[in-house]
């Protein structure tokens, strides 16, 4: 029994770690300025937790193949050391593992929540409802009008809740269901919610920030490569959560200028 | 491993009871400052009022309630032999049925300053100082409402005919009245100071 | 001493007294056990049909449609009814599963019994417990059959969501109050639940049963009901709260200018983020509600089948309380994304990773144990050895996510699933199960079969991982949870492995039948167990099987040893019973 | 816009069709025709991005817009609903049923019309769950999801109410349920035309309703067989 237990632990963790190893479902692409740092964190954390993982299985496998009663009268036999050189290794090296890993993690957290926006980054401002996410572009006139919540009407598009009548500054909002953004230009989203907490989660951007009612949250980022991806809902907001999408489309600068030329036609 | 392991006193699961209890209604009430904390900071919302002043007439009755729980406490407990061995003298007795009034009183007292509240307008909906100081109010007043359980208990305990055997947790019940006490003192400033 | 153990009851007359509404906190933890058994068994029907749903979304379920007209007409799951189906589990399982079984069920029953004392404290307030627990679950499935349906807002219940009402959907309405009004019942039973079990454990230890002397079990029930008055104190005002917003038209919760469902809402000023920070000041002290019994268990019952004193017992206490102590700093982690200051990520990062040193202790003294024992190879200790690898392989994965850069990615997703379930789900179950083959000789006085216990791990052991480590690989692959279809086009490459996650979930399920049998026919008609016939040296071994009324007869057992005496030798064999005056040598 | 044209006229032949079911009308009937239509300038419709749903985006080779003013040559008025408010004793409500449809994350048709207590069958012809959320006042408000595939709901409205109706899973989906107690009634098409026919000799008060720009009333008395033409005209605002 104790030999049959070894053998599928053993099983089980070689394969696991395998198929962790062969990258056969990993992370996108990433596309972003600051992806790589998290990428290299996550590897790092991947191959030391990994070991870990690998050493107290094969541990525990080896331990219960050895150890099975025989009924032979054999005695039990304490652990070399006793318990404290054990615990002083523990500590030491989980102890030091982790301050490893904060003060680098750390670093790469406040390089993308922490660091202020680029002042001449590009500003959308981004709301996020059932079940839906849409996005405000100033327009020619540089400004984002005010939003007024009991002006919010779907059925007429109106969805920021704009007042064009009396505010100037609202009548050349673009506002669009695509977030399209120029590569390599600083981006700066002002996350705002409608009705419920919602998230903002683009896994190739590595990215993901919660919407919360009554707060308008920042959140920046810098897009290197061009192509079209899916901003998806991580936070459960609803029936359509599963459905709550929108597209990221990255462009170079000049197809950028033609798309919110053609969007600002169409308002 | 030590042998000795004899408790010096032997212990009063009651009293003890009451210590645990005392900390989680502290931890509930402790988030609940903390909610009101929070959810004041920075609400453009928050309306500040004048407490009616039959809160502190309330709380003069309580903390009487107190005092009288105590002095029969320590009369009963003066009887030779210890509680429930005797038939405690009347004045002890009497001061529980005391006790008992005055935390009644400070009931309805509560309540009726709730009413005086709502004539001005102020509903647990109205704003969220009002609601928290409706909250505070009815939460401690459950808490009291126990308390007087407790009191009844003892005294169903305390009478003549009441079993012998274990000691009626007389002494648990006043700790936990007391405590009633402070807890309202510490809400009443709370209430003061932010609502 | 005798004085305050003196049996506060007579023994009950009549099958009322006896076995419903009995003071004898044995009787009600089998009730305890037996609501968990109940209520595991609806949990999992729950996650079939999630897990059916996913892997076909469009397959009509037959009789689905019967059993709920709205929520699945026809039998094909609607997203609503799919996310109730989720909030339903989830509550199930934390509250009624992982919270009653290990602690609230096995703790009333051996608790009292270990430390040798006739009774709970507070026998009354010990069968309010379980009754306003019992109260709490009837008023929690209530929700399944209210006109506008079951909760679908999560077990974690965010605001405004959980709090604005019917406008922000089906199952917002009278469900998602039910489900309030529940929790916060369930809070009030664990708290008196709490309250007993510390002053049994402080007041009521017989003679010679001194703290150090206390068997490992107990020392996790006693920390554990630390951690839920602290933990349940926090939440059940918080759920008060909300109920008020729902019902009463407060706005502790909800801010202004909320438009939902072209409504504007009459709220104002609220702080969504509060709820949050009240609930995970709960919800992540719960986790360690539902795992440290289960480490308790593991303790208590590896050295059994070892034949060998636990490795190192007052640094695996010192660890407990370290990591009761550290589990109300940690909340946090679980809002890094949330929009709260991101400054405080790392304060909430830092003793989030610290946790894992006291953890990983634990498990190194598990393995430490095994080393140069004489493993007897029964069910209990095959589901003590499988706790032990499952316990690995979530707690590793913790390691990424209490990383806030690296929770920026895997935030959200399967990988997250994959570990909680791993390391407070099934770690917690197989806790649970060796519990239930240690102890049901004793419970019962009947022995469970073996042989069935042994089919019932190989196939729970094996499946188990075929479940939950293939959604950590989904979640490396940003795969989003919650999701009731996979409708992006990312994400439909992932539909394969999510049926085979399925297929491997259905059959750990139906695995769980064997387990179910083995308990009914046990209880019916098992062989007759002996006293003691593991040869274990703890209290509830020195009694009769199963115990008489008052626990021992009348005679409170004096404690001569600690619980650890194993590997020597003895008149009794290679151990020591607590309870025997002999004072053999220990190995 | 043509598609839903069509729709109309079905929906207006069901109507048609429910008169002659419930027996001939009346020998001496009269009608009232006319044309709606507006004075300065409407609001413009906006193009709606299906993005978020490919399967109904590709459904539409030239984007559609929002309805909620929807004009045709001429300042003509389009979804305006003229009917009889006062002056016709009712009748009870036609067996037929009223079809709603989900057809590319749109209403069909944008405004549908029914009288009290007379069957509504909703269909979801689309390739992705869609949830109609009628946001009801005086009737029971509900809420339900109809997955891909899902058998067509089956309701009617018991009190008669202008009812929102809207998809929360696609922001853009916005419709009408017209709850009415008369049967003669009419929607106006992309030329503003409408005909209430079968109205026997006697006085009425004709209404016309537009979702945005509220309603107009006007009293005409029918004699005999003949048809009057009555015209509204509404005011509109870019914005």
């Amino acid at each position: 029994m104790g030999k049959l237990f070894a053998v599928v632990v053993v099983l089980i963790t070689l394969v696991s770690a395998a198929i962790f190893a062969s990258h056969i479902w990993w992370l996108p692409v990433d596309i972003s300025a600051h992806g790589p740092a998290i990428d290299r964190q996550l590897s790092e954390t991947m191959v030391t937790s990994g070991a870990l993982f690998v050493l107290s299985q094969l541990a525990l496998a080896v331990f219960a193949w050895r150890y099975g009663d025989r009924r032979d009268g054999r005695k039990v036999t304490a652990f070399p050391g006793g318990v404290t050189p054990m615990v002083v290794l523990a500590v030491v090296l989980v102890g030091a593992e982790i301050l490893a890993l904060t003060f680098v993690g750390s670093k790469v957290w406040a390089g993308i929540y922490q660091a202020p926006p680029d002042p001449n980054s590009l500003q959308i401002d981004v709301q996020a409802e059932q079940f839906a996410f849409y996005f405000r572009y100033p327009g020619a006139d540089g400004r984002f009008g005010s939003v007024h919540p009991e002006r919010i009407d779907e059925a007429s598009g109106n969805f920021f809740g704009l007042d064009p009548a009396n505010d100037t500054t609202a009548r050349d909002d673009i506002v669009v269901p695509t977030l399209g953004i120029p590569v390599n230009r600083p981006v700066l989203l002002t996350l705002r919610a409608k009705d419920v907490n919602h998230a903002f989660y683009v896994p190739e951007l590595r990215i993901q920030q919660d919407f919360v009612p009554g707060l308008v949250i920042p959140l920046h980022f810098t897009a290197t490569d061009t192509g079209k991806h899916e901003i998806v809902c991580t936070q459960l907001c609803g029936l359509g959560h599963y459905n709550m999408r929108a597209y990221v489309e990255v462009m170079s600068q000049p197809q950028f200028d033609q798309w919110l030329k053609e969007r600002a036609a169409e308002q | 491993m030590s042998r000795t392991t004899t408790q010096p006193s032997p212990p009063q699961p009651a009293r003890t009871g009451i210590w645990i209890a005392i900390g989680t209604i502290c931890m509930s009430f402790a988030a609940l400052t903390s909610a009101m904390v929070v959810r004041q900071s920075g609400a453009p919302d928050w309306r500040h009022f004048q407490l009616p002043s039959l809160l502190y007439v309330n709380t003069v009755v309580l903390l009487a309630s107190s005092g009288t729980l105590e002095w029969s406490r320590r009369r009963i407990a003066a009887i030779p032999g210890g509680p429930g061995s005797l038939v405690p003298p009347l004045q002890g007795l009497f001061g529980l049925y005391i006790t008992l009034a005055l935390g009644l009183l400070f009931v309805t007292g509560q309540v009726i300053a709730w009413r005086q509240l709502a004539a001005q307008g102020l509903f647990l909906a109205t704003a969220p100082s009002s609601a928290f100081f409706y909250v505070f109010t009815a939460l401690h007043g459950v808490h009291v409402v126990g308390g007087l359980g407790g009191l009844v208990y003892v005294l169903s305990r305390l009478r003549p005919t009441a079993s012998p055997g274990r000691p009626a947790p007389l002494g648990a019940a006043a700790l936990y009245w007391h405590f009633m006490d402070g807890l309202w003192l510490y809400l009443l400033v709370i209430l003061a100071t932010r609502v | 001493m005798t004085q305050t153990t003196a049996h506060h009851h007579a023994p009950p007359q009549g099958f009322l007294r006896t076995h419903v509404f009995s003071l004898d906190h044995k009787v009600i933890g089998k009730q305890y056990l037996d609501l968990a058994l109940v209520a595991v068994c609806t949990g999992m029907v729950l996650s079939w049909l999630m897990r059916f749903h996913l892997a076909w979304p469009e397959t009509p379920i037959p009789g689905l449609g019967r059993v709920s007209p709205t929520g699945a007409a026809g039998g094909v799951i609607t997203p609503e009814y799919y996310l109730a189906l989720m909030t339903m589990h989830g509550t199930l399982m934390v509250f009624f599963v992982l919270t009653t079984a290990p602690f609230a069920g096995f703790g009333n029953y051996f608790l009292p019994i270990q430390v040798g004392a006739e009774d709970m404290a507070f026998p009354r307030i010990n069968m309010t417990s379980f009754w306003v627990t019992l109260v709490a679950f009837l008023v929690l499935v209530a929700a399944f059959f209210v006109g506008d349906g079951p909760p679908l807002s999560g077990w974690t219940a965010y605001a405004p969501l959980s709090a604005v009402g019917k406008d922000a959907g089906p199952g917002q309405g009278v469900g998602q109050t039910l489900w309030a009004v529940s929790i916060t019942l369930f809070c009030v039973a664990q708290l008196l639940g709490a309250l007993n079990f510390i002053t049994t454990t402080l007041d009521l230890r017989t003679k010679g049963m001194s703290l150090a002397r206390m068997p490992y079990s107990t020392w996790a029930w006693f920390i554990t009901s630390v951690i839920g008055l602290i933990a349940f104190a926090v939440l059940m005002p918080a759920c008060i709260l909300l109920i008020l917003d729902r019902v009463a038209g407060t706005s502790f919760f909800i801010p202004a200018g909320l438009v939902i469902s072209d409504r504007l809402q009459p709220h104002s000023g609220g702080s969504p983020l509060l709820w949050q920070h009240l609930f995970w000041f709960f919800g992540h002290p719960e986790v360690y509600i539902a795992i440290l019994p289960g480490f308790g268990i593991i303790s208590h019952i590896l050295p059994v089948f070892a034949r060998k004193p636990l490795l190192g017992p007052r640094v695996l206490i010192t660890c407990l309380v370290a990591i009761a102590f550290l589990s109300y700093t940690v909340w946090g982690h679980h809002m890094f994304l949330s929009g709260m200051n991101p400054f405080s990520a790392t304060l909430f990062s830092v003793p989030t990773l610290i946790i894992t040193i006291p953890a990983t202790i634990v498990t190194l003294l598990w393995i430490g144990t095994i080393y140069g024992a004489r493993l007897r190879f029964t069910t209990p200790a095959l589901f003590c050895l499988g706790f032990v690898s499952v316990f690995v392989s979530g707690g590793i994965s913790g390691f990424f996510l209490a990383q806030p850069s690296i929770d920026t990615y895997l935030h959200g997703t399967y990988f997250v699933v994959g570990h909680f379930h791993f390391v407070m789900g099934v770690a917690a179950m197989f806790g649970i199960f060796a519990g239930t083959y240690f102890w049901a000789p004793k419970m019962f006085g009947r022995l469970m079969s073996e042989t069935l216990g042994k089919w019932h791990f190989w196939l729970t052991f094996i499946g188990v991982y075929c479940v939950f480590m293939p959604m950590h690989y989904l979640g490396l692959a940003g795969n989003v949870r919650r999701y009731s279809a996979f409708t992006d086009d990312y994400l439909k490459p992932m539909i394969p492995l999510h049926r085979f996650i399925t297929i491997a979930a259905l059959f750990t399920g139906a695995a769980q039948l064997i387990f179910l049998f083995n308990l009914v026919r046990t209880r019916l008609r098992g062989p007759k167990a002996p006293d003691n016939p593991w040869e274990a040296t703890t209290l509830e071994w020195s009694t009769t099987s199963p115990p008489p009324f008052d626990n021992f007869g009348g005679r409170p057992p004096v404690v001569h040893h600690g619980p650890n005496e194993y590997g020597g030798n003895s008149a009794a064999g290679d151990y020591v019973m607590q309870a025997s005056p002999d004072s053999a040598g220990v190995a | 816009m043509r598609r839903q044209y069509v729709w109309i006229v079905g929906a207006m032949g069901l109507v048609g069709s429910a008169l002659g079911a419930r027996g001939a009308p009346p020998a001496m009937a009269g009608a009232i025709s006319g044309k709606v239509t507006y004075t300065g300038t409407p609001p413009k419709m906006k193009p709606i991005d299906m993005a978020k749903e490919p399967s109904c985006a590709k459904q539409h080779a030239t984007p559609v817009t929002t309805e909620n003013v929807v004009t045709g040559p001429g300042n003509a008025l389009g979804y305006v609903v003229v009917y009889i408010s006062a002056g016709d004793p009712g009748s009870s409500a036609p067996s037929e049923a009223v079809r709603y449809d989900q057809k590319g994350c749109q209403y069909i048709p944008h405004v549908a019309v029914m009288q009290v207590n007379q069957p509504l069958e909703i269909y979801n012809d689309d390739q992705t769950s869609h949830n109609i959320h009628p946001l009801a006042k005086v009737n029971p408000e509900w809420n339900k999801s109809q997955p891909i595939g899902a058998p067509p709901i089956h309701t009617t409205w018991e009190k008669p109410e202008f009812i929102p109706v809207k998809c929360n899973v696609h922001p853009w989906m916005h419709g009408w349920f017209l709850v009415l107690t008369t049967s003669h009634y009419a929607v106006t098409g992309e030329d503003g035309g409408f005909s209430v026919k079968g109205l026997p000799p006697g006085t009425y008060t004709l209404t016309a309703w537009q979702e945005q720009f509220g309603t107009q009333t006007q009293d005409v008395t029918i004699s005999g067989t003949e048809t009057k033409t009555v015209d509204f005209v509404f005011k509109a605002r870019a914005y």
